[in-house]
């Protein structure tokens, strides 16, 4: 049904701790970029809130070794939660919340299908969370697209690996596409037309977390 | 950047240990980064409490103590608490009467709050009511954004809803009154200078000679507008038009706060209030309180901003009622 | 230069018109520029007046109400007022029971201060005593130079002497009390950026990043070394050790103030007060009172001093005693 | 007994006003200077402080007209005392008090040998006012040598015009040589050997005294 060769392979547990190692190590080598962009139009903290939540995510799942995926990502997210503040704490740590919740309870393997219905469930949270809407200029422009792209590229049959990549390319595309926007939603939003022609910062952390999805997915 | 600090990263937990060798009276949880009142919980009182990025001080920890607020919680630099720090805060205050969580309005604030809240209905019996402040009027409010941020009022309702708490006024009461004293204050602030956030290490923004933000915030974010300068005068009339635009205050008592920003000297606010004063007085409106200085600052910025309070004799009182914190004391 | 002000001419005359607005429980002689309480004289209580260059706020207006200073007399910025200023303040002032007048030491203002005297002496019959606060340690001290500057033990002064009077002490008795403080007191200061004195419209000093002033008074003179900055931590060390070299304060309770220069902001003051409190914890000296905030300042200098007075416990009483001033209050 | 061939004339009340003028005006033009000075090693006012006493001083003259320079004197220093503060408000004050002082009531005229003994008084009243002395780095180190060299021109029976300049010229080498100095009095001295290399600033403005009484008594 489909021209892919590859094999579409399974999320593991050990697939879930390469993605958030991933993201953490792309945070930080990202920090400066994410706080310059939140400086614009924001309060100058986005990389440090991410770098701050994601080296504690790591640090917690290294101590203690969650046996299964629903356990990693509730953990991923309450960690967030607890470690980041601002926006971005409850929206990245509901985002992991609500993909814990929709994973079957145990499981240690996924597959792409089951996966998708994850990450769907994780954007949901941060809707319901931020009621933010496409094109208010926020997480959420880089975050639908990359979903859309994932499940598009699964669809059609392609593997893991693809749709990680498919994902990630749509994410950079979204983020790029918030720089036009007149921010709707978030602190940028105070500053009206002025928010015009920056990049929006968490549309950019959320790019790197399909970067690093795609890493993860990769070896999959 | 330059900077009376050990390491960015550890400022908060830094500042605390100085907070807690400065105020014996207060109560300080290093761990959860909670200011509290030294007696709290009170049995029967309702117990307030608020929080958000560090770098506003005085504001929140400064107004913790008799008459004002029962606990602080401390986010990061710019960056609002988490919800298991409000969560912590809400449990150790209750005096069985329930809590009232003060939220500025910022996503930040608001989302974290929020799911303390959840929280707190789910893991305990205390009774919750949360108030969001968001007098800012140099933010134009729609139902489809974010808002206006909260800003200046908040120093005026910690203080006007501490005095109610001690009054023994219940959680009904003291949400309505919350909500009755945001509605009438409105804000508007500026700056000559960016601040410099900590962990980023240099200036949120430039801003050159000549030039000065309209309608910033308190987190080093630009303003609405890039203007020139101007003499106090001028700059007075800036802060306080939109705001007499945005409300009718003749009529009706008014407390006014000029409020710093942190790395304005104290002559320059005393100055600034004198015009604003006289725009108020040429306006027909009453000042019948005020305050002058730092109270809800943005680190280093140079600037400041005007809050206007709508009041009535009941506010008033409550106003005067003794209070005793390290930011704000008077009667105790 | 960016600064809220009409006129470098014209600010400590805006400014005071803003403190009148602020303060209708203050009485402002805006001709010759003198803040009085509104009660003064106070039949029978000696009468305290200070007074200095603008541009340290609160000092020293802000310190002028009840249990504190009588009157205050605003010269331009960092420039000391002039007799004739003094000499109505000290007829206004006295009660019957003579006036202190609160010297801190600089050239103008002893001079300026002794011209009052002998105008009060031939003009008046009231009795003057004149105290001069020298605490800086960062300057050496000898005969044959102006000394060292007052600084931050004038604050502490202002409102134990302030006390006093309120008690009833005599004029011997309070100008005793006044010099034993002072001999009990040492400051030091420093600095990260330079202030900018209005009418110079530049900053005083260039300093740039990596770099601070070390011992600095509070005119934005250049202090005595320019050194590499540091942490929190070594700063205060750097302004600890030279105060506890110069006088024993280990056995009797002493009072510290970590005071900030007018542009730091208030989470770095306490992060400083928590370093130095440490210090002072490790080298056996007790911390029985603290004051953290900005209360001697140098317009928008960046940068901090410590104090530390030893006291007795008669001093801490008159410490604790109510007082109720623009920039201190407590009790009342 | 003398070479010099100019009259030695006679201060006349109007010499004074035009000293006093004059030095306005020099206070005027050089208030940057003077408090560029004064930022190296003080606060950064003398400018400032000049310029705001001497417009006072001028202003004052011109609206009470006094009639005797005993007057003039008295007037001109009882205006720096009120209105410059400082340390330059007490010392130029004084001065200019005890200048007044020296002066015989009701004169409008002095020859060169009364106004010198004024001038020395007024410096004697610096002295005990301030207490500097020589090397101090202070407005003595320029107010000696220029009465010094005015009394010394006077004494060989030059002009007053002469003696005028040959003050002013004395002043200006007194207060180049300040710049060695280690400051004793003052503001400067808090900074010890940092003083070092910087011209003390009221020995600029006193320099600027005795331009002025230069310019005014070549019209004698
Ligand atoms: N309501 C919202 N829904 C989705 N994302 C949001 C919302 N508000 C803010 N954000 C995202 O959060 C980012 C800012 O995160 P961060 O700087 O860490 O927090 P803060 O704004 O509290 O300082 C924004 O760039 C935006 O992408
Ligand atoms: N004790 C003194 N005797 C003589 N002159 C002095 C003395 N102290 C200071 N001065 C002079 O005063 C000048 C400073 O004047 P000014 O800047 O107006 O006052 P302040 O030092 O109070 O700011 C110095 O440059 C010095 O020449
Ligand atoms: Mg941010
Ligand atoms: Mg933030
Ligand atoms: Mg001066
Ligand atoms: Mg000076």
């Amino acid at each position: 049904m489909t021209a892919d060769t590859g094999s579409t392979g399974a999320v593991s547990t050990a697939t879930i701790i390469a993605w958030l190692t991933v993201f953490r190590d792309l945070v930080t080598a990202n920090n400066a970029y994410l706080t310059e962009l939140d400086s614009a139009i924001g309060d100058a903290d986005h990389g440090s809130n991410m770098t701050r939540g994601m080296d504690a995510v790591v640090a917690q799942v290294g101590s203690v070794a969650p046996e299964s995926i629903a356990e990693l990502f509730t953990s991923a997210g309450m960690t967030l939660v607890k470690t980041v503040g601002g926006a971005s704490g409850p929206l990245y740590g509901t985002f992991f919340l609500r993909c814990g919740s929709a994973t079957p309870a145990g499981a240690t393997q996924l597959d792409s299908t089951a996966f998708g219905t994850c990450l769907r469930a994780g954007l949901e949270g941060v809707v319901a969370r931020g009621k933010a809407q496409a094109g208010d200029k926020t997480m959420f422009d880089a975050m639908a697209p990359a979903l859309a792209a994932y499940d598009q590229t699964v669809g059609r049959g392609a593997s893991l690996s693809a749709a990680g990549v498919a994902a990630a390319v749509a994410a950079a595309t979204g983020r790029d596409n918030t720089e036009p926007l007149v921010a709707k939603k978030g602190r940028a939003s105070y500053l009206g037309d002025r928010s015009v022609g920056h990049i929006d910062p968490g549309s950019a952390s959320t790019t790197l977390l399909f970067e690093a999805l795609a890493r993860a997915l990769s070896d999959t | 950047m330059k900077k009376l600090i050990n390491d960015p990263s550890s400022v908060v937990r830094d500042a605390l240990i100085g907070i807690a060798a400065a105020h014996p009276e207060l109560r300080i949880d290093h761990e959860n980064r909670i200011i509290y009142r030294g007696d709290t919980p009170k049995k029967g009182k309702v117990g307030l409490i608020s929080g958000g990025g560090s770098g506003h001080e005085p504001l929140h920890g400064g107004f913790v103590g008799y008459g004002m607020l029962d606990a602080a919680c401390a986010g990061e630099v710019f960056t609002s608490p988490t919800p298991d720090q409000m969560l912590e805060a809400t449990k150790q205050v209750d005096g069985g009467a329930g809590v009232l969580h003060i939220v500025k309005n910022y996503t930040g604030d608001v989302l974290n709050f929020e799911m303390a809240a959840e929280l707190a209905a789910s893991e305990t019996g205390v009774a919750v009511e949360s108030v969001v402040t968001n007098d800012d009027v140099a933010v134009q409010d729609s139902l489809w954004t974010a808002g206006r941020r909260g800003v200046g009022v908040t120093v005026l309702l910690e203080k006007i809803v501490g005095a109610a708490a001690e009054a023994g006024q219940d959680l009904a009461q003291i949400a309505a009154l919350a909500r009755r004293i945001n509605e009438s204050g409105r804000s508007m602030g500026m700056a000559l200078t960016s601040c410099t956030v900590p962990a980023a290490g240099k200036p949120t923004f430039d801003l050159p000679e000549g030039e000065m933000e309209l309608g910033v915030g308190i987190h080093g974010e630009p303003g609405r507008t890039r203007v020139p300068t101007g003499t106090a005068r001028d700059i007075a009339a800036q802060l306080v038009d939109p705001i007499l635009r945005d409300l009718d205050f003749v009529g009706s008592p008014v407390i006014v706060m000029l409020n710093g920003m942190g790395g304005t000297p104290l002559l320059e606010l005393y100055l600034m209030f004198g015009e604003v004063a006289a725009i108020l007085n040429r306006s027909g409106v009453t000042v019948a309180r005020n305050l002058v200085g730092n109270y809800i600052t943005s680190l280093e910025m140079t600037g400041c901003s005007v809050t206007v309070l709508k009041t009535d004799n009941d506010m008033l009182k409550l106003w005067d009622a003794p209070v005793n914190t390290a930011g704000l004391r008077w009667g105790a």
